[in-house]
């Protein structure tokens, strides 16, 4: 039993009484009023999004990032979570929580595996980081920015030793598992002297630099330098995770989690792209850590457990499970509120609860249910088809439902 | 990275030891121990068991629904004036007493279960969400309750209240049992019990079965399942409230808003172990869970190995039966 | 089916009721009193009803003259939510008790009071701590209350060179990373942990005595100072985890080592329902927490099994000053709380500071740096590095329900 | 329960091209799979079933079967419900470990192999319960079929490297050739669960035939069909074998399995019956007897 279901083919009765339902509603399956109907105005947005000519969405796209990276420094008003908290540094929190549901989002989204256990990697991330860099750790030490590409590989590393012997466990039983192996991850932490518990490592390293004033540039308190640091490295992932989403990489993840066993007869190696979707995820969950690790520049076994786990989950669903924009998003808005609400801190928790369950329910394929495309020609392809098909009503191909 | 961090470990590398003797001086008290809190667990289990079971759901918020049954175990004794102290009452009052806070647990829990159900999973049954979507409301749901209880309560728990001294029964390989152990286990096997007869004989429990076998073929045969999915939740919450009364006899300050969380989880990969979906799973499960942590953490020298002991095992399990122990589900298993 | 339920509920009541028989016929409840009941330990120590107060004390009111700009701002920081936002209300209500004295006699000078939340969490206190820094206005910051958060954000206090008072962070090691703007307003563990030790072999008379530490960095550091002092003394000792509720392993190996004095390093979270268990499990011995369990909260969560407790503190008994406590329990209606004095007087350090016209952050670090004056708890002078020079530790025990001071230990 | 054809725009378009299918499919099937060997040895032994045995618990599920499948041909597998033929075909593409016997495919043993690595040997098959990957486009749905054969490693895919171009413009093509084969080229971009019921259907052949198979299962694809739409699974299945490929069919309608197959073998309870052409096993007093009480009006 695959713990997500996505929608099945549909076998006898059911199929018959769906086409029956598809007539009725105009007869065009996956059109255009289906779509929009599902998905409100996120969805015609996005259907404009798809429409508009490449070079519009380049500048579109531009425009985006160019703001990004100019948040912390308009810090506008009524986004601001000051005066409860540093704008730039929760900008910088936003960022690696929209990486690390990036990351995680190729676990659940694309290969359908359920993981709450994915705090694991960017504790392993962040240990990694402190225990190379922090004057606390009796290890040998390199430069912090080496330690991200260590920490990405460490991680890795980690996440195909777990991933081995829990892959074969489906569904809910992965998701218990690696719930149990995050646990184990952080416990061990406190159990192994050299990982100092709650004691920690202090001083982590930072990217070098220095400021006019003698305090350094990546400084824990300074969060702009750190936010475009990780807006960097968040825009260059989800290039990357495009790149896999449109290859038979990605193609493969989808097919597991539409059905595995249907894959594995289609001849794709489903255990062995299932390791590679935790490995990966874990790739990328190292990474967040490090940067993490760098930029509070303490590192003990706190933060790393059950809860926050499953925000990163919730992060992914709340974005649009599948869609690497919607990971980002969700990630953003996760870390964001309880930032934000700090004036009323005792509610911030409740707000994102609720907040939780009314998205999901009014909105349950996420924020961005935009479906992922996993052919790197295909719009050549289906422009063709558009071409010669005129009769067909508006063939809206390639989009959500 | 382990192996890593082991290797280049300096002296103080000797952080895991097994300390048998300890273990083997121990040994009794850490059984009847584990088995006390694991027949809480066990209850427990069987709400995320038998939700399971018909929704293929895991219903994070079940351990609120338990801290629900301790909040109204808290107030109810409160009310009966219950405090710290250990009360000055017959044994017929304090029996009498003690069932009314089960009573009240029950109601609030299997309230709390009805009401979660009702707002979070329904209106997404009816929109066809995917189950991932569940989750996330059920996690929403879970955190809804934790903070307005923590609103209403605060941060702390609630003040000790003491439902009796628990003594010594009987002796055992050198080793005191006492009442309060004996009445956890005891009455956590029965209810266990019923809830099994219950599910394999009547027709309630019947329709349990086939819903979960089959929510279409159920349904075309004539078994509302709207109202087997509600029942199954009330169970669940029923069975919660009892699992919560038992909790604060042994743990007087466990009233707190999170109080239930990590319970819960323990509680899951009980019903994980015993093989999800089996109401017998969930109470074998439940148990070994409390005798492995115990047994663990003896060994290992400290209590912090618990959830790792607990957890390796559970994983272990599963790598060699990858449905649990009593691996059928619930709609399988024999009428 | 309903048949069965009735059945079942009958048996149950049955079973429930031949268990309780026996519990009604037995003696009254163990370690409901606690004098002598620990054979050979000298439980029954003497309460102290009152202390002295320094007679040259500072107080916020100051004379009454001082003039300030409306912006001057002081800041706490540190748990207002989260699983130990306690301790955080009892150090800024002492806070807040303090300004509101100093404002109501200085019309001139009405200093701001502004809180930021940290949830006692390191990974969530740098947000706040790089806010408060931001805000030029603030011009000396009470905090951060723990030891974790205190290391996490140190460094960015010395940035800017921005003075803090720690109210309670009791790591030693916290005044060893250089920094010039740290201060510690109380004695560290390494003061506590012998104090602590001698308290138990000597005031105590205890032969066996058991440490239980929890993970956290304060209970790993206290365990290691207490158990170098406690020496031969020591049977024994076990690891609990943040958050653990059930001790029932941890005291089947207390019971069969026959300790008679357990030590307990950690919060009362732990330490309440770890002394409940003991307790109920016939433990007839002593049970002695730090600072981190002298809470009224531990009283209300070990219920009657609190009888058998004592508490080690560097923290001075505010409700020991008349003065003081009516003064607080106006502002909050409630008693001063653990740490609620040393809030108060930290504060007071800095008000008196900026009445002398010290405005400015580089001049309030400065006269933090020469203070040298008694505040209502304690002497206050600090040492090169931000440490107390005359700290005391102060032993408590529970008594009627409630906690009350037993002197000076150390 | 019919399929609805005016979902289906593509089955007029392909009857009326019959007659000229052969011609133009085999371009098509060229564009599909140009690296492929044209097999020439017509009649050879591709697939020998030797003694396969199938037990669950204490039920035999299978006896001792044994039958070879023929290089070129269309063998049609049949048997009443329950005879084994689903357990069969599991078995040989390896969903099933055999209790004993031997499935070969040009002579290399195929039991205890992982089901992709069977699928890359050359066995492709269908779903009798149609299993399309429901939230992909038709055209990705095939190229993952098509992936079965092409080499991008991850690392070459996450930098783009020039095989990961290639093999991603050949796959689009190749793709669109084979939609273009069973008839739904125009639905291309709609996700696979969008599709009716018969383009379903027609999709799962083109997802199976992309990974390039020798030997092609097809497990009751006519299942659901009105005759109409069956005749033009029949042209489509020849056309298929026309083209080359080996056909293994399971299919419930005799009439269909008469009209399309070269070879015919029954089972009845795990046993085979009866391995002829087609019109000997009609005459076959096993096999009708095999088959009395099924209200088969094709077969009498």
């Amino acid at each position: 039993m695959s713990t997500i279901d996505g929608p099945t083919p549909l076998p006898g009765a059911k199929a018959s009484q769906a086409a029956a339902d598809r007539q009725a509603s105009g007869n065009i399956p996956g059109g255009s009023a289906d779509a929009v109907r599902k998905s409100g105005w996120f969805g015609r947005w996005s259907e404009k999004w798809r429409a508009m000519p490449r070079q519009k969405q380049w500048l579109y796209l531009i425009v985006i990032v160019v703001i990004a990276y100019l948040l912390p420094v308009i810090n506008p008003p009524i986004l601001s979570t000051e005066p409860g908290n540093d704008f730039p540094l929760a900008l910088f929190s936003m960022a690696v929580y929209a990486l690390a549901a990036v990351g995680l989002n190729i676990v659940i989204g694309y290969a359908g595996l359920l993981d709450l256990g994915y705090i694991a990697f960017f504790a392993v991330g962040s240990y990694t980081a402190a225990m190379l860099t922090s004057p606390d750790s009796p290890f040998f030490k390199i430069p912090y920015l080496w330690t991200i590409p260590l920490a990405i590989l460490v991680a890795l590393c980690v996440g195909v030793i777990l991933g081995i012997p829990t892959l074969r466990l489906r569904g809910d039983y992965l998701a218990i598992v690696t719930l149990g192996f995050g646990e184990i991850i952080r416990i061990l932490a406190t159990l192994i002297p050299a990982m100092k518990g709650q004691v920690g490592f202090q001083n982590v390293g930072r990217p070098p630099g220095m400021g006019p004033d003698g305090i350094p540039i990546f400084a824990n308190s300074n969060g702009t330098p750190w936010y475009w640091l990780a807006l960097t490295i968040l825009i260059i992932v989800l290039f990357l995770a495009g790149n896999l989403e449109r290859s038979r990489v990605g193609r493969s993840w989808i097919a597991i989690r539409e059905d595995e066993d249907a894959a594995e007869t289609m001849g794709v190696p489903t255990f062995k792209y299932k390791v590679w979707a935790f490995a990966m995820g874990a790739g990328v969950g190292g990474m967040a850590g490090a940067l993490f690790a760098g930029q509070v520049g303490f590192v003990n076994n706190q933060k790393f457990d059950v809860v926050t786990s499953i925000m990163f989950v919730a992060a992914v669903v709340l974005g649009g499970t599948g869609n690497k924009v919607g990971a980002v998003l969700g990630g953003a808005v996760v870390a964001y509120i309880p930032l934000r609400f700090t004036a009323i801190a005792e509610y911030k928790y409740l707000i994102f609860g609720l907040a939780l369950v009314v998205i999901m329910i009014y909105r349950s394929q996420g924020l961005l249910p935009a479906r992922q495309r996993l052919l790197a020609y295909g719009h050549i392809a289906y422009a063709k088809v558009r071409r010669t098909a005129p009769i067909a009503p508006a063939p809206v191909t390639e989009k959500e439902a | 990275m382990l192996s890593t961090v082991l290797t280049a470990l300096p002296a103080d590398s000797d952080w895991i030891n097994f300390d048998v003797p300890s273990l083997m001086q121990n040994f009794w008290s850490a059984t009847f121990d584990g088995l006390t809190f694991g027949a809480i667990y066990a209850l427990v289990a069987l709400g995320y068991t038998l939700v399971y079971g018909v929704l293929n759901l895991i219903n994070f918020a079940h351990s609120e629904v338990f801290i629900m049954g301790c909040y109204a175990v808290f107030f109810t004794l409160s009310f009966l004036g219950f405090g710290p102290s250990a009360p000055n009452l017959g044994i017929g009052a304090i029996i009498l007493n003690l069932l009314l806070a089960l009573i009240a647990a029950i109601v609030a829990s299997a309230l709390t279960a009805f009401l979660v159900e009702r707002l979070a999973y329904r209106p997404l049954r009816k929109r066809n969400a995917p189950r991932l979507v569940y989750l996330i409301t059920a996690i929403g749901a879970s955190f809804t309750i934790q903070y307005l209880i923590f609103l209403w309560r605060g941060p702390l728990p609630e003040p000790a209240l003491t439902m009796f001294i628990p003594t010594p029964i009987f002796e055992v390989f050198g080793t005191i049992i006492d009442s309060q152990q004996i009445i956890i286990v005891v009455a956590a096997v029965i209810m266990m019990v019923v809830v099994d007869q219950f599910i394999r004989r009547s027709r309630t429990g019947r329709g349990i079965r086939a819903v979960a076998q089959d929510p279409d073929t159920a349904t075309l045969m004539g078994v509302n399942k709207e109202k087997i999915i509600v029942t199954t939740f009330i169970i669940g919450g029923v069975l919660a409230g009892a699992a919560a009364l038992f909790y604060v006899m042994k743990i007087p300050s466990g009233v707190q808003y999170n109080g239930g969380f990590i319970l819960g989880i323990k509680a899951f990969a009980a019903a994980v172990l015993g093989g999800i979906g089996n109401v017998r799973g969930a109470l074998l499960g439940g148990l070994l869970l409390g005798l492995i942590g115990n047994y663990g953490q003896i060994l290992l020298g400290s209590s912090q190995w618990t959830d790792v002991v607990a957890f390796v095992v559970l994983v272990l399990v599963l790598l060699v039966r990858p449905e649990g122990i009593l691996g059928t589900s619930l709609g399988r298993s024999k009428a | 089916m309903n048949r069965k339920k009735v059945m079942t509920t009958i048996a149950t009541v049955a079973t429930l009721g031949l268990l309780l028989g026996g519990c009604a016929n037995q003696a009254a409840a163990p370690g409901a009193s606690s004098a002598g009941a620990g054979g050979g330990l000298n439980l029954d120590v003497p309460v102290l009803t009152s202390i002295e107060t320094p007679k040259d004390a500072v107080l916020p009111a100051g004379d009454g003259k001082a003039t300030c700009p409306s912006t001057t701002t002081l800041a706490y920081i540190g748990a207002e939510t989260g699983a130990n936002a306690q301790l955080g209300i009892n150090i800024f209500n002492g806070i807040q008790l303090a300004i509101n004295e100093h404002n109501k006699s200085n019309p001139g000078c009405q200093v701001a009071f502004k809180k930021f939340d940290t949830e006692g969490d390191p990974t969530k206190a740098t947000g706040p701590v790089t806010q408060a820094t931001k805000e030029d206005d603030i011009i000396g910051v009470i905090g951060l209350p723990f030891s974790g958060e205190s290391k996490a954000t140190g460094n960015i206090f010395e940035q800017v060179k921005l003075v803090h008072i720690t109210p309670a962070a009791t790591n030693p090691g916290l005044t060893t990373n250089g920094w010039t703007t740290f201060f510690r307003g109380l004695g560290n563990d390494a003061v506590q942990g012998p104090a602590a030790a001698t308290f138990m072999t000597k005031t105590l008379g205890a032969k066996n005595v058991y440490l239980v530490q929890d993970d956290s960095d304060y209970g790993i550091g206290l365990g290691a100072t207490t158990t170098a002092a406690l020496g031969t003394a020591l049977i024994g000792s076990d690891k609990v985890t943040t958050g653990q509720k059930d001790f029932s392993a941890t005291i089947s190996k207390i019971m069969n080592s026959k300790a008679d004095a357990v030590f307990y390093s950690g919060y009362f979270a732990e330490g309440a329902p770890f002394d409940q268990q003991l307790v109920a499990k016939g433990f007839k011995g002593a049970f002695v927490g730090p600072d981190g369990v002298k809470d009224d909260q531990f009283i209300k969560q070990a219920g009657d099994a609190s009888a058998n407790a004592f508490f080690t503190c560097p923290c001075i008994p505010g409700e020991l000053i008349p003065s003081f406590a009516s003064a607080y329990s106006a502002l909050t209606n409630s008693q001063p709380g653990t740490y609620s004095i040393e809030g108060y007087d930290a504060a007071t350090v800095m008000l008196a500071g900026i009445d002398k016209g010290n405005q400015d952050r580089a001049k309030l670090l400065d006269w933090v740096k020469n203070y040298d004056a008694s505040g209502l708890s304690k002497h206050y002078k600090w040492d090169d590095k931000g440490e107390l020079q005359a700290p005391a530790v102060y032993g408590y025990r529970v008594k009627d329900g409630k906690i009350v001071p037993i002197g000076a230990i150390g | 329960m019919g399929a609805h054809s005016e979902d289906v725009p593509v089955p007029e378009d392909f009857s009326a091209a019959e007659p000229g299918a052969v011609a133009v499919s085999e371009a098509v099937a060229e564009a599909a799979a140009p690296e492929r060997e044209i097999d020439v040895a017509v009649g050879d032994a591709l697939v020998e079933v030797k003694n396969l045995t199938i037990k669950f618990g204490g039920l035999v599920a299978l006896d001792n079967v044994s039958f070879t499948i023929k290089r070129g041909e269309i063998l049609g597998l049949i048997g009443p419900n329950g005879a084994g033929k689903t357990t069969c075909f599991n078995a040989m593409t390896g969903v099933y470990k055999p209790t004993s016997g031997q499935v070969m495919l040009e002579g290399h043993v195929l039991n205890g192999m992982k089901q992709h690595k069977i699928t890359r040997a050359g066995l492709a098959r269908t779903f009798q319960n149609i299993r399309l990957f429901g939230e992909m486009t038709a055209l990705e749905n095939v190229v993952v079929g098509l992936d079965a054969r092409n080499k991008t490693s991850v690392i070459g895919a996450l930098l783009r490297l020039p095989r990961h171009i290639r093999e991603e413009k050949a796959a689009i093509e190749r793709g669109m050739a084979l939609l273009e084969f069973v008839g739904i080229a125009q639905d291309a971009g709609s996700l696979a669960r969008n599709l009716s019921y018969g383009s379903q259907r027609r999709l799962e052949i083109a997802r199976a035939l992309a990974t390039d198979p020798k030997l092609l299962c097809l497990d009751e694809p006519a299942a659901g069909f009105n005759p109409a739409e069956k005749e033009e699974l029949m042209a489509l299945i020849r056309t298929i074998r026309d083209d080359g490929y080996t056909v293994l069919l399971i299919e419930h309608d005799m009439k269909l399995v008469m009209g399309v197959t070269d070879r015919i073998v029954v089972l009845e309870f795990g046993k085979k019956i009866a391995d002829d052409v087609p019109h000997v096993i009609r005459e076959d007093p096993k096999v009708i007897s095999a088959y009395l009480g099924e209200p088969e009006d094709d077969f009498a």
